[in-house]
């Protein structure tokens, strides 16, 4: 690919890949010394730092180099600084790995990071979140650094700061976002934890922590349980089922922007880069395995589109969709083909750009209407032209409208399946559930959709909503990039797209052998049909709202599901009413669930702890006869 | 009446000052006999006690007193690291260096440092012991709810 | 003055405990015998000079004899009361008057008192004593004063006031 | 004969006793003077962390020279391992004692305050550097009776009842202590620690070793808080001043109990494999049932109390798990790396729960209470403190890239490559709960609304207070870079080196 | 010789402690114990005293154990007197077979 | 408490101990006064207060743990030297000629401010702590 | 062996206290009947049969003393026995003012 | 001769046990207080006959500290009966 950009000069890539580590990473921490009332001055020389070092990412793009280890000059400037031998007998801790998956991704990384920080520095107001713009750039940065490392344990450390990063871009400043805030680094920091272990036993299984030199079969139940590891870790930080939960809380409660850039593109991005290696370079997956991917796909996909379709607040909507995509590109990866690979990859590019476009739609309605509510809208394509046209062609693309990029991706993903449906496993041989719940779900993302265009835009204004203006140009650039890229990334993907960025990562493939226009059209026209009807169903009812259950401690989230629409459209799938309630009662969610027994069981264990000091002494007594007895 | 009996009070004049001299016996005979600084510590106290015990505490003005043992106190402790330190600097560079000559055993000055570091630790737990009892007997406050 | 009493007892019984008549000896014992004059003398009797007079020491060696012997005398009452099956005994506090003046007297008197088995001391109030007695033998005050302070009281008169 | 060896005790005293007689008559002497000694203290400690990576000292108290290769006297020893913990010791020290300065104006009797924590200091110094083991339990009371008068320094309700508890089962641990003391020396005839090990290499009974290992364990396992000799920790760190609780969850456990425990269980007794079974059973037990007690706490000291047993878990559970393996002799640099990861955990537990206690004095020096329902909001009103707070947090939850992460990190691994799964496993459960109840406390303290609205009458800490927090978090960051190879290497493998070898100490310091 | 009557003085004084003793044991109610046990007590001890200054003759140890004899006198008694008091004062009644109280009126 | 200490000074006395005997006597007599300090500042009525269940499952546990512990007690002293019979190792080099190595006729003085002068100058700083803590604790205002 | 096991009864009478008294005071009492068993213990191991007391007569020397580095170690451990037991008294006078009990079962404020 | 003082010396240990009798019976707290008292006193004795079995001296220094103390013991034990506080 070194012919794409060739105006760009061939760096000098160690020097370069530092820089654009710890660039970002250093002035990120000198702005934190700037006030924030020099909010827009500090956005600004963000805005620099992140053009300086998407120059670093061209570069490293268009270079040729492969892998470098920053190893010797660390170990230099350390020996001169403290006259120790920082190095020894770690060879490989400080090596980069700068394939064409990375650099694809980095690229696009710094592409979404200039994006969303041109708008933020409209976007965020003084002291809405401290410091954004010192976690913005950290983010970045190690975001970098994630996807250069080919150390895990490397990897690990920079993919563990996203977290801290994730969870400062909240403002937490109430109730809710204080919760959303706890809850998100918990779940992402716990997935880290878990792969500690993951790493640990791949540690134990090869001796290596080198992400290009491991290779191990599935086949035991140590590298099962090291794969399980690592892919909590993937799926947390990308969102999939049952580690999503954060999402939708997130895109709730953080700003705009930050969702746009973390949980929308980012996350995604290393969620499903990290996917990518462990299921194609450090696993050699087996058929239970990609069963299991693929079940959990699906259940992605389906889980968080009907859960995302009784949303009434539309970042929350917009956080399930988040969700469900995650579903695509994890049944690209299940199936392990070249295809489901590129497909993958694509729809993960892909979503980066409408979700983060999405968001940043959101964010503008946000901005000028102060509401959050779909219910409480209404009419905005008059006042906001540009924002209802880029989000327009968003929500298109995320329903898989053709010719926009959400088509071709999934139509990539759709292909796939067929394709995988040849061969001779459990897994293939169910091919048909495969196919049939993803264009299922597609259908429902159209008519949830339907929903946020309708409601938001079309329908009819509300008295509240006169004095709406357009957002300020700094806002709309960004979303009128975005929107371009989905049109060129549909338009030209099976001939340009597709064959240049990807194809160099997977390896060749050919599709158009493939190509079966009527059943893919006859695809589409169904999901179209289907959501069409599922959005009537559910909007010709009058809305009624019902108080949500609030057990345990008192659930952060205060807005109310109408679940009765969904009673009188399904009226008769009495299980889907139970499903919905009891998801309103967050039982299915991992991490309330763990919390309920977290607590019992301190509870239990405070009991104990009666105060009384005799007590305590015959504890002291019991233990030393017990440690006697077990031990003469 | 103030402290104890008229017969308490007339026999504590008579023998308290014996008990103090016999606390200074013990002390300085360290080395010799049985006891040492520490017991000989608290025998001194208990001659101090006695008084307090039979006279009433405001007798000894107390309060006074007790911010003097302090220092006394502290005094002592720091002349005993004081003598060990010396003997960390008097050349040898040894903590606790027995750095005075010998003498001969059973002589009443012999022993080196021995008997210094008996008389300081006993002024020590004299007055250690002393300001203990002195504030616990002396402690008051607000009667319990 | 006080002070130089008490200095003066203390080492004559700091000389008494160490037996020992070496120059350090008597360095350290005066060293600590002007500590301890300085913090007891205070507390000490007020007329020292009468330690000064020779025929004080004289009666209190009589005074001895005759208490030793009331001691042994009662010791051998005391043994038979407790020996005796039936315990013969009738106890019970009586009060007794003295006529000693000087405090330090009569604490003697008390600590005599109480020294000789079968009576004991309870308090001092005024001039009176008041006496346990295991067996009173007399309830007529004139009689048991007789009986219980009788042997001491001009003895000690003589030897303290 | 490194003359600067008795200075860590002698100093700290000497201190002590000045500030008692200067500090009545000048005054603010106290606070900058124990500042000052201490600051003094920490700088020889580095001094000593460089200079032991080669080869160990040993200082003969008195001069006394071994005869016939029996030590006579009172040695002191310092290795890399003490070297460390002296380290930390000093360190903490200092930065608690600077942070006094202002937080212990609102108490009465600022003299005893630094008196005795000059004292408390010079106990732990002594424990650590001593190699004599009834001389160890001279300065472990030195340090645990000072560290009682400070506990119930505030002088109510519930500092004193802590503070009795803290003493009876202080007192309990003392007299096993004693016994097991009693015990070496009715075997072996000596008490230096060096020399019992070459006494025991003449044959034992196993009952009786066993006995006494077991006496000596809960002994020092009740000063280490190990379950199920915890029961005192969580009132007595709780109920502390600030500074003290810092110092209590930051050094004192570490350097009377756990330091004590593996030097004794590495270097004087033969490392047996029931044992080191039951050490890495107590620790696990510690680690998992200690985070489980702290997550449900509102008592913000409460909850890092708590914390405290469980991160001495990790500790104890690693340090056992490098025990079991030298005991079978396999897998030595497994057995080293857990070892490491057990001493690193040690030092970063230093670092950042004394840096949470700081913040948590610093909390309740400006809002005046310590339950978390009662505060919120704070991040805007003391952003210094919720920054290094959050620091802190992330440390010990085992956030990258604070110091707290490669601990964990090498402890996991090294529980993985020992073959240890469900340890591992465990170990991350209880970081992950621990991540939780400190994204709790950072919930309920700094983010969030305050529900008394008090807003502008809550300000940041004054200076003092601010520089200790400040200088503890960049510690809590620079310490990640002991996960380097390079620095591990020269300052923890001289402490890792004295353990592996079972009997490399105890032939070297019986050589000098 | 000095030894024989040294040993007759220590006799004599453990005969006495006996007697005490044997009185701590059977006499009805606090005060008797009391008389009976300190007085026979203490005197048995000072003739031990005795014996041992005998034993000893006119040395260090000969002068102390006499030095040791008025001390203990006036220790015993002023404890036996000081804890008399102090049992009346604590509230215990005289045994059924007092017949006198004259100190009652006073303490009122 | 009292005589239990002083049961214990006998035996000290009896073990060959009189260094021990005579601190025991004067620490046992301290302690005593120090206890009864804190009991008249308080209350003098003895609470004899009936075994309630609490009190029998900690009476029960507790004679329990007491038989258990002397077992393992016993059966672990097993092979150590019986009384009277224990040798010398350490503390054979406090006595040879320890007389005049320290210059203390009392061999325990010798051992206690010589050999192992560090550990005393530790217990003098016990001491003072103690005081210290004491003065800390008995303060009428902890906080201003 | 018999006077060791008595000496550990002895220790675990005390232990047996701390347990079942409710009164701070006897609890502190029991403390230190525990202590003092210690104290026992290591004159025990200390003793040497026909060893006479530790202390050099000049005039009369003796081939066997009895050991005296356990005495040397008692006697540090009973004057920290002393700091440790005013402590405890200390706080014990303070938390009757604060609790106005002695009881230790209703002294609970801190659990959980 | 020693074997007499052996006798002796056990008799009056003896006693001290019979002490122990009345101290542990009670029945009151002043009863169990003169058990102390003359427990302390009987000691004394056992100090003196030790000194002469093994001709030192010092065990009677011993005893005389045991006096002291054991006076001072009991005046606070009296004033612990009397009720009053100590220092008044
Ligand atoms: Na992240
Ligand atoms: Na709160």
């Amino acid at each position: 690919m070194n012919e794409f950009v060739s105006i760009v000069p061939q760096p000098s890539v160690c020097g370069h890949l530092q820089f654009m580590i710890l660039l970002p990473v250093i002035v990120g921490l000198l702005l934190f010394l700037i006030p924030d009332k020099y909010n827009r001055f500090k956005g600004i020389f963000a805005l620099i730092i992140s053009v300086i070092a998407g120059y670093f990412t061209l570069s490293l793009f268009t270079s040729a180099i492969q892998m470098t280890v920053l190893n010797e000059i660390l170990g230099k400037s350390c020996q001169a600084i403290f006259g120790l031998d920082l190095m020894k007998d770690s060879t490989s801790f400080f090596t980069f790995t700068i394939d064409n998956v990375s650099k694809l991704i980095i690229l696009f990384i710094s592409l979404f990071a200039f994006l969303i920080l041109l708008y933020s520095i409209a976007y965020i107001k003084t002291g809405r979140v401290k410091n954004y713009y010192t976690w913005f750039l950290i983010t970045i940065g190690c975001s970098y650094g994630a996807v250069l490392s080919d150390n895990l344990l490397l990897f690990l450390t920079f993919w563990g700061i996203l977290g801290i990063t994730l969870y400062k871009l909240i403002p937490g400043h109430n109730e809710e976002s204080s919760a959303t805030a706890k809850k998100t680094l918990i779940l992402i920091g716990a997935s880290d934890t878990i792969m500690i272990i993951g790493i640990a036993l791949l540690w134990r299984l090869t001796g290596s922590f080198s992400m290009n030199s491991i290779s191990l079969p599935t086949n035991n139940p140590l590298s099962v349980a090291a794969f399980l590891a690592l892919l909590v870790g993937s799926f947390t930080k990308a969102g999939a089922f049952p580690f999503h939960t954060w999402v939708p809380d997130y895109a709730k409660d953080a700003p705009a922007s930050s969702s746009a850039l973390l949980p929308a593109s980012l996350d995604k991005l290393l969620g499903i880069y990290f996917l990518a290696r462990i299921t194609t370079d450090i696993f050699i997956l087996t058929d239970g395995i990609r069963l299991l991917l693929l079940t959990i796909g699906v259940i992605t996909i389906i889980i968080a589109v009907m859960m995302a379709l009784v949303q009434h607040n539309y970042k929350r909507l917009l956080g399930f969709h988040a969700v469900s995509q995650v579903g695509y590109m994890i049944v690209g990866f299940g199936l392990g083909s070249l295809i489901g690979i590129a497909a993958g990859l694509f729809h993960m590019i892909n979503h980066a750009l409408y979700k983060s476009g999405l968001f940043l739609s959101a964010g503008c309605i946000e901005y000028r209407t102060g509401e959050e509510n779909i219910d409480e809208l209404g009419g905005l394509s008059k006042a906001m032209p540009v924002t209802f046209f880029a989000a327009l062609i968003f929500a298109m693309s995320i329903s898989g409208v053709p010719p926009l990029n959400g088509f071709a991706s999934k139509w990539m993903i759709y292909q796939g399946i067929i394709d995988f449906g040849s061969g001779t496993g459990l897994a293939n041989k169910l091919w048909v559930i495969w196919l049939g719940l993803a264009v299922f779900g597609s259908a429902l993302t159209l008519a949830s959709f339907i929903k946020f265009i309708g409601g938001v835009f079309l329908s009819r204004s509300k008295p509240a909503l006169e004095k709406v203006r357009e957002v300020p140009a700094l806002m709309w650039i960004p979303l009128v990039v975005l929107a371009l890229f989905c049109i060129v990334f549909g338009v030209f993907a099976t001939n340009f797209i597709v064959p240049k960025l990807f194809m160099p990562i997977t390896g060749e493939f050919v599709f158009t052998g493939y190509w079966n226009s009527t059943f893919v059209s006859l695809l589409i026209l169904i999901s179209i049909i289907l959501g069409i009807i599922v959005y009537f169903a559910t909007s010709l009812k009058k809305f009624r709202t019902e108080d949500s259950f609030i057990g345990g401690e008192k659930i952060q989230d205060s807005t109310s599901y109408p679940t009765p629409e969904f009673y009188k459209t399904f009226g008769e799938f009495k299980f889907l009413a139970w499903m919905y309630r009891k998801a309103e009662e967050k039982l299915f969610d991992i991490y309330d669930l763990s919390k309920q027994f977290v607590l019992w069981l301190s509870h239990k264990l405070s009991e104990a702890h009666t105060g009384v000091l005799p007590g305590y002494v015959i504890w002291v007594c019991a233990g030393l006869i017990i440690m006697l007895l077990i031990m003469i | 009446m103030k402290g104890m009996t008229l017969i308490v009070k007339k026999t504590t004049q008579l023998i308290a000052g014996m008990i103090f001299m016999y606390g200074i016996y013990v002390i300085v005979h360290g080395h010799l006999t049985p006891g040492g600084g520490f017991a000989g510590g608290v025998i001194i106290a208990g001659s101090l006690i006695l008084v307090t015990l039979a006279y009433g505490g405001e007798f000894l003005k107390l309060v006074k007193e007790e911010a003097g043992t302090t220092i006394i106190e502290s005094m002592a402790t720091i002349m005993i690291i004081m003598i060990a330190t010396a003997g960390f600097l008097f050349g040898t560079k040894i903590f606790f260096n027995n750095f005075l000559p010998k003498g001969v055993v059973g002589q009443l000055v012999s022993a080196g440092v021995l008997p210094l570091y008996n008389i300081f630790v006993g002024t020590e737990v004299a007055a250690s012991i002393f300001i203990i009892f002195l504030s616990l007997i002396i402690f008051k406050e607000e009667s319990p709810q | 003055m006080r002070y130089v009493a008490v200095f003066i007892l203390s080492l004559i019984f700091w000389l008494l405990l160490t037996f020992r008549f070496t120059v350090p000896n008597l360095i350290v014992g005066s060293v600590a015998a002007v500590i301890c004059s300085a913090i007891f003398a205070r507390y000490y009797f007020h007329n020292v000079y009468k330690f000064l007079q020779p025929h004080r020491y004289f009666w209190f060696i009589i005074y001895l004899f005759i208490f030793v012997w009331e001691c042994i005398k009662a010791n051998f009452d005391v043994a038979y009361r407790v020996l005796h099956p039936a315990m013969p005994i009738r106890p019970g506090i009586v009060k007794v008057k003295t006529t000693l003046k000087s405090d330090f007297a009569k604490m003697l008197l008390a600590n005599s008192i109480t020294m000789t088995p079968g009576t004991i001391s309870v308090d001092i109030i005024d001039d009176n004593l008041f006496i346990h007695w295991i067996y009173i033998r007399s309830e007529d005050p004139e009689v048991y004063t007789g009986m219980i302070t009788g042997a001491f009281e001009k003895y000690i008169k003589r030897i303290i006031e | 004969m490194n003359p600067l060896i008795p200075l860590f005790v002698v100093i700290p005293l000497a201190g002590a006793f000045l500030i008692m007689i200067i500090g009545r008559f000048v005054k603010e002497f106290n606070k900058y003077f124990a500042s000052l000694i201490l600051f003094s203290l920490a700088l020889i400690s580095f001094y000593f962390l460089f200079i032991t990576r080669e080869n160990l000292f040993v200082y003969k108290v008195g001069g006394w020279e071994p005869i016939n290769n029996i030590p006579i006297g009172i040695y002191m020893v310092m290795d890399g391992f003490t070297a460390i913990v002296v380290c930390i010791i000093n360190l903490i020290g200092f930065l608690s004692a600077f942070y006094s300065i202002s937080y212990i104006k609102r108490y009465t009797s600022e003299n005893y305050f630094y008196a005795l924590f000059c004292l408390m200091i010079a106990g732990m110094n002594g424990v650590v550097i001593s190699g004599d083991i009834f001389n160890i339990f001279v300065f472990l009371e030195i340090s645990v009776i000072s560290s009682y008068a400070l506990v119930a320094f505030g002088v109510e309700k519930n500092e004193l009842e802590a503070s009795f508890k803290y003493q009876v089962l202080g007192g309990l641990a003392s007299f096993l202590i004693l016994f097991g003391i009693g015990f070496l020396y009715w075997k072996t005839k000596t008490l230096n620690i060096a020399d019992i090990k070459g006494a025991f290499s003449n044959g034992y009974d196993k009952t009786y070793y066993l006995f006494v290992q077991i006496l000596l364990l809960s002994g020092f396992g009740l000063k280490a808080a190990i379950i199920p000799f915890h029961a005192w920790l969580p009132d007595a760190h709780s109920s502390a001043p600030s500074p003290i609780s810092a110092m209590l969850s930051g050094v004192l456990i570490k350097a009377v109990g756990i330091y004590v425990i593996i030097r004794l269980f590495f270097n004087m007794f033969f490392i047996s494999e029931g044992m080191s079974v039951l050490i890495t059973t107590l620790g696990t037990l510690s680690m998992v049932i200690g985070v489980f007690l702290a997550i449900g706490q509102w008592d913000i000291k409460r909850l890092l109390a708590y914390h405290s047993i469980s991160q001495m878990g990790y500790v104890v559970m690693s340090v056992g798990i490098g025990m079991m393996l030298i005991s079978k002799g396999v897998r030595n640099e497994v057995a080293a790396l857990a070892i490491a990861g057990g001493i690193f955990h040690l030092i970063n537990h230093a670092a950042f729960k004394g840096l949470l206690f700081l913040n948590a004095g610093a909390i309740e020096y400006s809002t005046g209470t310590r339950d978390l329902r009662e505060m919120g909001g704070l991040a805007k009103a003391m952003p210094v403190t919720s920054a290094t707070s959050f620091t802190a947090s992330m440390s010990i939850s085992g956030i990258p890239p604070f110091n707290g992460f490669f601990s964990k990190l090498i402890i996991i691994i090294a529980a993985v490559m020992a073959h240890f799964y469900l340890l591992a496993a465990l170990a991350a459960i209880v970081s992950i709960i621990t991540l939780a109840s400190f994204l709790k406390f950072q919930r309920y303290a700094f983010y969030n609304e305050d529900p008394n609205k008090k807003k502008n009458s809550i300000k940041e800490v004054p200076f003092p207070m601010l520089f200790s927090m400040i200088i503890l978090s960049i510690i809590c960051l620079l310490l990640s870079m002991l996960a380097f190879p390079g620095i591990r290497e020269a300052i923890l493998m001289p402490a890792i080196d004295i353990l592996m070898d079972p009997s490399k100490y105890s032939s070297q310091i019986i050589g000098m | 010789m000095n030894n024989m009557i040294s040993l007759i003085f220590i006799t004599i004084g453990i005969t006495f402690n006996l007697l005490g003793c044997i009185g701590i044991i059977r006499l009805p109610d606090t005060y008797n114990r009391l008389q009976a046990a300190t007085k026979c007590v203490t005197l048995g001890c000072c003739s031990i005293l005795l014996g041992v200054c005998f034993h000893f003759g006119f040395s260090d140890a000969g002068i102390k154990a006499l030095v040791a004899i008025p001390i203990l006198f006036f220790a015993s008694t002023v404890g036996a007197h000081a804890l008399i008091r102090g049992t009346y004062h604590f509230g215990i009644k005289l045994g059924e077979r007092s017949i006198k109280d004259d100190y009652k009126e006073a303490v009122k | 408490c009292g005589i239990v200490g002083y049961s214990l000074v006998i035996c000290f006395l009896l073990l060959k101990a009189p260094d021990l005997a005579i601190v025991q006597i004067v620490v046992d007599t301290i302690t005593l006064i120090i206890m009864v300090a804190v009991v008249l500042d308080s209350s003098r009525e003895e609470s004899y207060s009936k075994l309630d269940t609490h009190g029998y499952i900690s009476a029960v546990t507790g004679i329990l743990m007491i038989v258990i512990l002397l077992y393992f007690f016993a059966i672990s002293i097993q092979s150590l030297d019986v009384l009277g019979k224990s040798t010398l190792r350490m503390a054979n080099y406090y006595i040879e000629g320890a007389a005049q190595k320290t210059g203390s006729a009392n061999l325990v003085t010798g051992v206690v401010f010589d050999f192992r002068g560090y550990d005393t100058m530790g217990e003098a700083v016990v001491l003072v702590t103690a005081v210290l803590g004491v003065l800390t604790i008995l303060r009428l205002k902890g906080k201003k | 062996m018999i006077a060791y096991i008595m000496c550990f009864i002895l220790f675990l009478v005390g232990l047996y206290g701390v347990i079942t008294r409710r009164n701070l005071v006897k609890i502190a009492v029991s403390m230190s009947i525990m202590e003092i068993s210690t104290f026992l213990f290591f004159a025990l191991v200390g003793y040497i049969d026909g060893g006479v007391a530790p202390i050099v007569d000049p005039a009369d020397p003796v081939k066997t003393y009895v050991d005296p580095l356990p005495q040397a170690l008692v006697l540090t451990a009973i004057v920290i026995g002393l700091a440790t037991t005013s402590m405890l008294m200390a706080i014990i006078i303070r938390l009757y003012r604060k609790y106005g009990t002695f009881d230790i079962r209703e002294i609970k404020n801190l659990k959980g | 001769m020693s074997d007499y003082l052996n006798i002796l010396l056990y008799v009056q240990i003896g006693l001290s046990v019979i002490c122990l009798y009345r101290i542990i019976r009670g029945p009151t707290i002043p009863d169990r207080m003169v058990g102390v008292d003359i427990f302390g006193i009987l000691v004394v004795g056992v100090c003196a006959i030790i000194s002469i079995q093994t001709e030192r001296s010092f065990i009677l220094d011993i005893g005389i500290a045991w006096i002291i103390l054991s006076f001072i013991g009991t005046l606070t034990l009296a004033k612990y009966l009397t009720g009053k506080k100590l220092n008044e």
